[in-house]
């Protein structure tokens, strides 16, 4: 069983890698581009968890506890 | 257009604002008028205690700023002291405490951010940063990932910005769980004919934005930063502010850039309550008043008010002043290093602060209304009830003692830490952390700055006079084991909540213990901050007086070590002793950390061994007297003589089995070793001091008070025990 | 010797490059000349060799190097290597040198996942380069000081790598961040292009602690003393 | 006009922080946890940039070029 947990940045949150990536991104002739935000996707492999809430409930557990920091980001589970 | 001031002012929004009812008043009455929404935000920031020191404020007063050396003392974003031949040294050390709780690696990195943009704004690059880390206790389940989080956000920061982190303490007790400490120390090197200073000039100068665009950052990070926590506090927090090391770096090089000319008035950064405190301060030192266009401010992102931009704490960013017709040189020097620059406003002649928006003016209120009417308070003092005294301690065999001493988290090698620190960019550190005090040659000359912050809240618990005191003579001892002369020394006072007369006792009576050595060890006070309100549900913090020591030494750059080598004998320097145990680590094994009395200080005494461990170290024609110097502190003789040990040499002294002896941490005491041909010159230069010959170092053994210890096992103890405690002691620090 | 004919050395800064000032202290103590080069410059000064500092080059943001090889005078500096000519990445600057295609590899975060600063054993070895002539087989002790220096490549890469001898340096005992073959720097096929994650600039003098840095800039001075650049300079002035 | 980059490491490579990641989390009792791999996820806000096959193209090359690092990392590209 696999998931894909997106963490991003709270809105509002300043994004300086975002920003140095957007940055770069114009200087290189991507003018097009006026803003970028950078999160982290986590895909996880599970060993078969029972029913689908079970899963889910504990995945967000995982997220609150160790995989976003809740101070400054928000996640988003994906059962796949 | 939108200036956030229609909305009204109600007692609550008044108290949301952290202004009591009284202050409420005193600003109806200094204003004449009521606030509009803007102007108590305003003032929300201004008389918080973070930025007003209303508690403190006349206490601090008492403290020694002046000295030979001294150019700038308090009052600016940073003291500087002379060190002869054109060069002066900027530093200071300041908290970012409540950042840090709510978010360690954020809160930890802008404190250090916020600490260098004092130093460099004063013209000075930054050359040392150091940090004072308090945190609860290991087995508190937050404890670990404030650590973690905290070294990670100082490693971050500094390692980026290539300032090296080369000195710095951690320690931890119970009081701490609901309030960790992070004091970050920054000092830096400027010609001492080109320092800057946050001033205004004459009217008609312009007030120029450089650096990041202004977000949400942190609004109320102020008022935040004085309150104390309380259940639910970690829901309701901010928007947390975010550094950006890289933005940073920059502007320190922009900034450094644009005062090669002189083209500057005045210059400041924004830190605690950004745009607002930083002009009001700057228009207080010039005695005018400024003029500020919010619309011209540059924006991260949409949509923001002039409330919202007068409070952001976004970080990273500076107001300049400059003449009219300097323009082009600031746009041609920031343009370079691709940061924002915007001409917002200029310095005006009627000494009132206002701030426009698209034309419509929101705010317009007297700086002095600011600044010097702030409140200020002599808040009731209380001394507590007395403590317990240190109770008889039985114990049969106080050296076997010396494996768990080592193990203990204040003790034990902190590598795992200062190795996440760039400690050696800028090929100047010549003595690197892990020694008493840290050292940074200034190239080109023979000068080097010597480091080092130490403080000891139990001892200061148990009497914040003697206590305090006792610190500053032991960072001056620090230095001295080094080679250094002390000039100067920056402060922070992380302490509970003031509006409680025993926490503003202990405030009190640690000041005048600072004062108190700091004039009998000639030690200027020329910087500092205030933490207060270091509380949660009511239980403060150990008063917790932050000291970072600053000290010169010329000439060759010393070979003085901690570690021993092979063949030395060592001596003990200063009186013996009288086996002081109360506010002792041994006494605090036995639980008893909150009995008794800290050890006394005895200046002659303390000056006596300094003046004669600075003899010992010059390099004199036949190079330095001694080998080895090691100051006595936490843990006593034992533990000073097994630090020593962990270079891999022992050695076989001669102490007795008796806990006093071994472990009783009285002052004015340092370790010395030499080779024995020295013996005579080491005696003559002792001028008197007293010394007590303890044995020789050799072998692989520490061999003391009846017992031998394998030097090999006590590393493995001293060096495994932090690691294991974070990581479960899978990997090597 | 005088001034004008010293062999001159550009040293480039990146934005939120910080071991610049570092590296021309020390290649001005080897008696060469230090030129520092601007990452906006579109041509390079007249100089013998060219070095990459250490640092973090826009914030060693989404990766370490990855938009400091988009800098103008990487261009530039992709063309002198291309002639043949010294250039060496210490650090950031080799991060940026892998980036840009220019050394083979990449480095991958610490297996700590920590910034580590610390001294590491090192061997030389592989084909003579500007930076290791006449240090073949030395064991050196240097400084590092990172959180993304693990080297790595695939394993044909790898194979290819170490059969041409383009592995110049390699811990030996601990390895500080988990580099596969315990590889502490490489070469380009041609062997005119270094890049390294130790600092030898940090080991220069006594009182810094340790000296093992000297070799890599005196065998850099012996390369470019004899270059075209010195020559014609000392044929004029002679 | 708004992109979403997916960047994730290639089969094969090593990822040190998703190794860790797993780890924790099976130490904190998520024992189901089998494997993790993290990746990043860009959020690009684009100025009008024409057919949908040129704003395409153009983020292709963005992310061969600035985005992903080919050598270890592959990319997928999704327009909102
Ligand atoms: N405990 C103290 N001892 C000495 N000086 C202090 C102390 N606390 C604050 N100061 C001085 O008061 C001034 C204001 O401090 P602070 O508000 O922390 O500066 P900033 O606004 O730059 O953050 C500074 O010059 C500081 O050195
Ligand atoms: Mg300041």
């Amino acid at each position: 069983m696999r998931a894909r947990v997106f963490v991003t940045l709270k809105q509002g949150v300043h994004d300086p890698a975002g920003k140095a990536v957007q940055g770069g991104l114009v200087s290189m002739g991507y003018e097009e581009v006026q803003a970028v935000r950078i999160g982290k996707v986590f895909d996880i492999e599970l060993a078969d968890g029972g029913p689908e809430a079970v899963v889910r409930s504990r995945l967000d557990e995982m997220c609150k506890k160790l995989l976003a920091n809740m101070v400054i980001e928000s996640f988003r589970v994906e059962l796949l | 257009m939108k200036t956030g001031n229609d909305s009204p002012i109600t007692p609550e929004v008044v108290a949301q604002h952290g202004l009591s009812p009284d202050e409420y008043q005193r600003l109806l009455d200094v204003l004449g008028r009521l606030p509009t929404f803007v102007e108590l935000g305003v003032f929300s920031v201004m008389w918080s205690e973070h930025c007003s020191y209303k508690s403190s404020r006349i206490h601090l007063g008492r403290l020694p700023t002046k000295g030979p050396r001294v150019l700038i003392g308090p009052g600016e974003n940073a003291g500087v002291v002379d060190l002869g031949d054109g060069y002066a040294a900027c530093f200071k050390m300041e908290s970012h405490n409540h950042p840090s709780y709510i978010e360690p690696y954020q809160g930890a990195a802008t404190g250090v951010g916020g600490i260098l943009r004092d130093v460099f704004t004063m013209g000075a690059r930054p050359v040392a940063l150091m940090d004072s880390l308090r945190f609860g206790r290991p087995e508190h389940p937050k404890t670990r990932a404030l650590v973690r989080g905290v070294v990670a956000g100082i490693a971050g920061y500094g390692n980026c910005m290539g300032i090296p982190t080369v000195a710095g303490e951690t320690r931890f007790d119970r009081s701490y769980d609901g309030n960790c400490l992070v004091n970050a120390f920054c000092c830096g090197v400027v010609p001492s004919d080109r320092i800057f200073l946050g001033t205004t000039g004459s009217p008609g100068n312009k007030v120029f934005y450089v650096g990041a665009g202004t977000g949400r950052d942190g609004i109320h990070g102020a008022t935040m930063a004085s309150t104390e926590f309380g259940e639910g506090s970690e829901e309701k927090r901010p928007t947390v502010q975010v550094g950006d090391p890289f933005q940073e770096k920059l502007l320190l090089e922009a900034c450094l850039e644009l005062m090669q000319g002189d083209a500057i008035v005045g210059i400041q950064d924004m830190g605690a309550a950004g745009l607002t405190s930083s002009s009001v301060e700057m228009a207080g030192r010039g005695g005018r008043g400024l003029l500020l266009r919010l619309d011209q401010v540059p924006m991260r992102e949409t949509g923001m008010v002039p409330y919202e931009l007068l409070l952001s704490e976004s970080q990273e960013r500076m107001l300049i002043v400059i003449e009219p017709g300097r323009e082009s040189e600031v746009f041609a020097v920031f343009q370079k290093w691709d940061l924002s620059v915007a001409e917002i406003g200029e310095v005006t002649d009627d000494g009132v602060w206002r701030c426009t928006w698209h034309g419509e003016e929101v705010a317009a209120i007297p700086v002095a209304v600011l600044t010097d009417a702030a409140p200020k308070y002599d808040r009731p003092q209380q001394a507590p009830a007395p403590l317990p005294a240190l109770p008889a301690i039985v114990d049969a065999d106080p050296a076997a003692r010396l494996p768990t001493l080592l193990a203990d988290p204040d003790i034990s090698d902190k590598q795992w830490i200062w190795r996440q620190y760039d400690h050696q960019v800028g090929t100047d550190t010549v003595i690197r952390p892990g020694a008493d005090a840290a050292m940074v040659r200034i190239k080109g000359t023979a000068k080097h700055l010597a480091f080092v912050t130490d403080s000891n809240g139990r001892q200061v618990y148990l009497d914040p006079f003697v206590g305090t005191a006792g610190q500053v003579a032991e960072c001056a001892r620090n230095l001295a084991c080094v080679g250094a002369t002390p000039i100067g020394l920056s402060d922070c006072m992380n302490f509970g909540n003031p509006q409680k007369p025993e926490i503003m006792w202990q405030f009190s009576r640690s000041v005048d213990g600072m004062a108190e050595a700091c004039r009998a060890l000639d030690v200027p006070v020329i910087s500092g901050n205030v933490s207060l309100y270091n509380e949660t549900d009511g239980v403060a913090i150990l008063p917790t007086p932050g000291l970072a020591m600053v000290g010169l030494y010329e000439g060759a750059t010393p070979t003085v070590s901690a570690q021993f080598t092979e063949g030395l004998e060592v001596a003990l320097l200063g009186q013996p002793g009288r086996g002081w145990l109360a506010g002792s680590v041994y006494a605090r094994h036995f639980g008893f950390d909150r009995h008794g009395a800290p050890p006394p200080v005895d200046y002659a005494t303390e000056r006596a061994l300094h003046d004669a461990l600075r003899r010992l170290i010059a390099p004199g024609a036949a190079g330095a007297a001694i080998a080895v110097a090691h100051d006595l502190s936490e843990g006593g003789l034992l533990l000073a003589l097994a630090e020593c040990c962990m270079g891999g040499v022992g050695g076989a002294f001669d102490v007795a089995n008796d806990a006093g002896a071994l472990y009783g941490e009285d002052h004015g005491r340092a370790l010395i070793a030499y080779a024995p041909q020295d013996r005579e010159r080491v005696h003559a230069l002792l001028e008197g001091v007293p010394s007590r010959v303890l044995g020789q170092t050799g072998g692989d053994a520490l061999v003391v008070a009846g017992r031998s210890f394998a030097v090999t096992e006590l590393r493995a103890v001293w060096e495994r025990a932090f690691p294991a405690w974070l990581d479960g002691g899978t990997e090597s620090p | 010797m005088s001034a004008a004919l010293r062999s001159r050395v550009a040293v480039l800064t990146f934005p939120g490059s910080n071991c610049d000032a570092d590296l021309r202290h020390a290649v001005a103590l080897f008696g060469m000349e230090p030129v520092a080069v601007w990452h906006k410059e579109s041509t390079l000064p007249n100089v013998d060799a060219v070095l990459l500092p250490g640092g973090f080059s826009y914030g060693d943001y989404l990766r370490c190097g990855a938009i400091a090889r988009f800098s103008p005078i990487m261009a530039e500096v992709v063309r002198f290597a291309g002639r043949g000519a010294p250039v060496l990445g210490i650090c950031n600057g080799f991060q940026i040198l892998t980036e840009c295609g220019l050394v083979p590899g990449v480095l991958l975060r610490n297996k700590a996942l920590r910034f580590t600063c610390r001294d590491v054993n090192l061997r030389v070895q592989g084909q003579t380069t500007p930076f290791t002539r006449g240090l073949g087989g030395a064991a050196l002790r240097l400084p590092v000081a990172h959180a993304e220096g693990n080297w790595f490549a695939d394993a044909e890469s790898l194979a290819r790598i170490e059969g041409e001898g383009q592995v110049i340096f390699r811990y030996e005992g601990e390895n500080p961040n988990g580099a596969i073959h315990d590889i502490a720097g490489v070469s380009n096929a041609a062997g005119n292009v270094v890049g390294l994650m130790p600092h030898p600039e940090r080991y220069v003098e006594a009182a810094l602690g340790g000296t093992d840095g000297c070799g890599v800039f005196r065998s850099l001075a012996a390369a470019i003393g004899g270059s075209a650049h010195t020559a014609a300079t000392l044929e004029a002035g002679a």
